[in-house]
């Protein structure tokens, strides 16, 4: 396993590295507070150099038109992103980009067009049931989309289908982090079928995105952890940086504590999966990390919040921005409870 | 002459039975208060507030607690718990109080004659609404260390400087101010109370948009602002004492559990929504939540009973600051919890006030920084309560 | 309430007064030590001196032959007793008085005798099913027990019958600190009914004495945070009192509020059933403040220990004995798992 | 000539593939440990522990770290870990091991050939036991502050003062002492290294019952007791630095997993009797341990690669003592929460070695305060790990 990563190392830090043109390293968040609540809620020209840059299809074997790397790379990215605030779909398309691989339509995985999978029907899932006439909820940025994709169950197959936006019936809400996310009540008659068979696909892909998405989080965490260390080291009050504060100090160390497990669960878990783990091994590994990342890292993001003191309270100040975009993904791809309930489900010897 | 205001409400109702005297006020707010303001999500406006303020004025219950002497209707502390009851319990959204709580307990305290017949009426008929200028960008936790200053010239102070954190301060008309008259003097003292008109030239106000994306506090600006000697309270470098003693009704006042009992009857509207209401697992957070609230509730009516008979509160009222808030926070973090994907909405869900987590859970965090941040607090009991050294 | 508190003042005060007579002020643990494992766990010198000060049937009404007092001063008595460690097993003797007085046997109420109740059939519990062979266990210091109740359950109702100790079966176990608890297979042949309709008074008896528990910890909760404090303003390290330490500070602030909801959830209880409350109201209070000494009195007590640091495990230094009769005490007359719930099974308006 | 000891072992262990050597290292346990002391409920004296002892010792695989050319098996980092892991799994008791761990690699680094060859080898058979004399009354968290004093005599040093915390002394021979040689130096340094043969005249040694009502610790005594000068290792004053290289080994052994997963497999057990396994409510608390351990162990892992790849751990290492000895507490809290009144047994439930909450939660306590209190490695983590300021 940790063979397998220091394998990756070049390969992650060369992510790490290009994800640079994307979230500027100075943490500049100019761009992002720009783009909050101005439709569609991402820059179409920021996803296309992502597309360019080959994300979207990042996990996709190079067969199948992708970049062929893994979920350590992908973890990588997201991490990076997160830090950066990054408002563009990436999840939900390179989720779109693993079902396209496996489908007739693989022209659409190099469109650049923004793919978007509608497969969800109900709040708190992961699981994607096809139901053909729900209306599919918390599409993120939903507004955005060329492209749909739903699955379909037909008997004990789900199907997917293709959908063009244009003129789809999606009602849009706003996020706390000034992006939206869309209901789609879909014209099943107006989509073209694209595969037949694409439910083991689609448990993989949307595994995938709960782990991406617990590597978001763990951007957000190092970042305003960071924002937060840096205002400690210069903050006075009654005459003292507050940072020699020790009741501050031991509250750091455990924010840095949960933020070391996060990492630990989030690479560990990409690991597993680049083993090739399928299964309850996968859906384990996949849940420990989402997990965690939904407890530690909201956990951390409030005491970045009072740690900041009154200047954590207004939008001016960077810090609020990391809480209100952990309380977008927090529960995206399944919140800690399912997780942990889907963890104690499995058998033991699957999970150790 | 010692000033004397006519009260508006001609009944004595200290001589009521408190049960009748709670009847009499529950009916009153019920007839009275506008019921698309119950529990408001956010801190309202004076554009939203003033015919509920002015209403409480023209029936003469705007200041509780002020003697009758001064025109208030001098409930008892008994009274004035029961009084208090009725308007948390319906869920009446705190007006811009400032004036009511603070400057007019300031002024009856402390004031000269002429202060108290110029500004207490105003507040009483709702023309002066106030703000409270303490806090500054350096200044927050550690209140003493402001530096916005006063310069005595002729008969006029000329203050300079900035405060932050001024609640409505954009909805004021007069502001009562925290300045440093005294630049060679130790920290807390040098520290006057000034009453300032807002209009005076040389003030700007700028609204901070804050994590709700509301606009509930303000920056402040002071640039050579002319303030009229005779508007300084009490005697000049000797203001921190009496801002400190002002500060008491805040700590017991945050700490009442009216937030954390509203948010909780939220969190169950929201477990049902989201189907989670009858899981054994969310049933024991919920009792665990709701025993900490009743708990919670006990403690404060230990301290209520003391205001009942008339005693001061101590420094341990802070206990109650701690808890409530934190128990809020935690409240609000189960909402987010079991919320699923609209953990991450602006809006109320469905368009229904009642199943709003984010707004709650945001409304929280502020709770434990405000009034004094739950750091200080403990600071406070560890060594106020407890003896602990240094 | 808070106005029968003040009423009970005087009579609260000389309570707490006269429990100096068996609980040294000064804290003397000498007595205590000296009893621990040394059969029966407690001494019946000062038990029958708590007899004879009337504490035995403290709450129990006069004209039954107790002393007419109530739940307010029977939790102030516990809580005294619990700061001093007192091993006696007073709040077991309350509750058989209340049995008794009930009972066509009142004469034993008086006879100075040690009369235990074995009413429980399983671990953590507080109902008592009166099956008539089933063995009856956790009898706190059942080795020195002169007489045992049994309720026994006769149809729908519950009979009691007393048995002489002398020749019962009973099995001890020591406890951590230094007692007994015994189980107890009990010969009904050679029992006498004195009761035939008891299941009203021992569940009446039963919460009185989970209440009078629930003050014996807070009364532990109270000295082994005063001594704790004493450590914290006294030791030294890196040449600083470490009561300087922030984050001992806070610790302790937290603590104190622990200790503050405790007793305000004790008193208010105890206000509550001399206000005559019955049933579920009884129920609601009782177990409130049960659950809260359970939870805040560990949390309290553990944390004690930790702020002593090495020395705080030495069975040498006081501080140990708290946490040790914590142990023994937090669970008698149900955990704080069962209480919490009890309450919430009851309805809301009952609880209010 | 440096010093050479042939090893007991003559295979090079490190030649067998990972799995292999797991095996070989398993089987021989399983063959040779005696079954009635795993998972023993209280560290072990050395009357019961050394049959195993000289087992180990006999086959050469006592000192598993050791170079080869003193005597060790020489195992690379990757190997040692594997055996720890298998040493761990089957539940064999910490061993009276000062003399492993820290004693030789503090003679092998900085010892005189004199002093490894007179040492060394009575380490791997076993004729020398070790006992740690570090914390003293008034030097446990701030342990450079001890004051035990060895004042040179001729070619002797005499020893005056009290160690206290002394991991079973009354079964050791020897022990390591850190001792004050220069009072007029700065406070870590002054501090030498001695080692002390526990017959010398003038040692009392104490035992302290613990909660457990059990004699892990002791106090130790020195009433001139004469040290011949030899038996210094490394240079007069400068000990300190030598000490804190050996702790780091605790370091990392205090935040192994071990501990909190063999409490957690016991917390099932415990459940299942007592009833409430099945129910929802405890399933939920149990996974949570669960996840919070299996993210220990993720992390844990992380710091055993980088043993594994020969790195040296930095102060970040403290982040697993943290998080496992609270979680090793939160377990067994729970242990007490669920076990009723068994929650106050001193003796294991039912005769049954496995049901012992009491002996679990008891265990527990300390882990949080020695070996560096956990408010120290907070204050490690915040200063060396975070930069925090003083």
């Amino acid at each position: 396993m940790s063979q397998a990563l220091d394998d990756r190392s070049e390969s992650i830090r060369m992510i790490r590295d290009s994800a640079g043109a994307v979230a500027p390293r100075g943490g500049d968040t100019k761009r992002v507070r720009a783009q909050r609540f101005v439709a569609p809620g991402f820059s179409r020209e920021v996803f296309a150099e992502m597309a360019s840059l080959g994300w979207i299809g990042l996990a996709v074997p190079e067969a199948a038109g992708g970049a062929g790397l893994g979920m350590s790379e992908a973890v990588a990215l997201t991490e990076v992103l997160g830090a950066g605030l990054v408002p563009e779909p990436l999840i939900p398309a390179m989720l779109s980009a693993r079902l396209l691989a496996a489908s007739d339509d693989k022209a659409l995985l190099d469109s650049g067009k923004v793919v978007l999978t509608a497969w969800q029907e109900k709040a708190d899932s992961i699981a994607a049931p096809g139901t053909g006439d729900a209306p599919r909820v918390f599409i993120p940025y939903a507004g955005g989309a060329d492209v749909f994709l739903l699955p379909v169950r037909e008997g004990n197959r789900i199907a997917l289908v293709s959908l063009d936006a244009t003129g789809a019936d999606v009602v849009l809400e706003k996020t706390m982090d000034g992006g939206f996310v869309g209901t789609l009540r879909a014209d099943l008659s107006r989509a073209s079928r694209i595969a037949d068979d694409i439910g083991a696909v689609l448990e993989h892909a949307l595994d995938e995105a709960a782990l991406a998405t617990a590597g978001q989080m763990l951007g957000l965490m190092e970042k305003a952890f960071e924002l937060t260390l840096g205002y400690l080291k210069t903050r006075q009050q009654f005459g003292r940086i507050i940072g020699t504060f020790q009741s501050l100090q031991h509250r750091a160390a455990d924010l840095k504590i949960h933020i070391a497990l996060t990492r630990a669960a989030v690479e560990t878990a990409a690991a597993v999966l680049d083993d090739g783990a399928t299964g309850a091994v996968r859906q384990a590994a996949v849940s420990k990390a989402k997990h965690r990342a939904t407890e530690s890292g909201m956990f951390v993001l409030r005491q970045c919040i009072q740690l900041h003191g009154g200047i954590g309270y207004t939008d001016e100040y960077d810090v609020g921005l990391y809480l209100r975009r952990g309380m977008v993904i927090m529960n995206q791809y399944g919140s800690a409870a399912l997780h942990r309930r889907r963890f104690m489900a499995l058998a033991p010897e699957d999970v150790e | 002459m010692a000033v004397s205001i006519a009260p508006k409400e001609a009944t004595d109702l200290n001589a009521m039975e408190d049960e009748a005297f709670r009847t009499h006020v529950r009916t009153w707010i019920e007839a009275n208060y506008p019921a698309e303001l119950r529990n408001p999500p956010k801190r309202l406006h004076w554009e939203e507030n003033k015919p509920w303020y002015f209403q409480l004025a023209e029936k003469g219950w705007l200041c509780p607690g002020w003697p009758r002497q001064f025109g208030g209707l001098g409930l008892s502390p008994a009274k004035q718990i029961i009084f208090t009851e009725e308007i948390e319990r319906h869920g009446c959204a705190r007006t811009n109080d400032h004036g009511i709580v603070m400057v007019g307990p300031l002024l009856i305290n402390h004031g000269t004659d002429a202060q108290q017949q110029e500004f207490l009426p105003k507040i009483l008929n709702g023309e002066h609404v106030w703000c409270q200028g303490y806090s500054e960008p350096n200044a927050g936790s550690d209140l003493a260390a402001l530096r916005t200053e006063a310069v005595l010239d002729g008969d006029e102070y000329v203050v300079n400087g900035q405060k932050i954190w001024t609640t409505l301060a954009s909805d004021a008309n007069w502001c009562f101010l925290l300045v440093r008259t005294d630049k060679n003097a130790k920290k807390q003292e040098g520290i006057s109370f000034l009453l300032v008109d807002m209009a005076t030239p040389g003030i700007t106000v700028k609204p901070i948009i804050n994590l709700e994306y509301h606009d509930e506090f303000c920056e402040v600006f002071f640039d050579n602002v002319r303030v009229p000697a005779k508007n300084l309270v009490g005697t000049p470098n000797r203001g921190w004492d009496m801002a400190k003693a002002l500060l008491s009704f805040e700590r017991i006042y945050l700490g009442s559990p009216r937030l954390s009992a509203y948010a909780f009857t939220r969190l169950r509207q929201l477990a049902e929504r989201m189907g989670v209401w009858e899981e054994a697992t969310f049933q024991d957070t919920y009792g665990r939540l709701r025993l900490d609230l009743e708990d919670l509730k006990s403690l404060y009516g230990t301290f209520v009973d003391k205001l009942r008979r008339g005693e001061t509160l101590g420094a341990d009222v802070s206990m109650l600051k701690v808890f409530q808030t934190e128990l809020f926070q935690r409240i609000t973090d189960t909402m987010l919890e079991i919320a699923g994907e609209n953990a991450g909405l602006l809006e109320p869900m469905e368009g229904n006030r009642n199943l709003n987590p984010t707004g709650q859970y945001i409304q929280a965090r502020p709770a434990t920084i405000y009034g004094g941040s739950n750091e200080i607090q403990r600071n406070i009991l560890s060594k106020n309560v407890l003896g602990l050294p240094g």
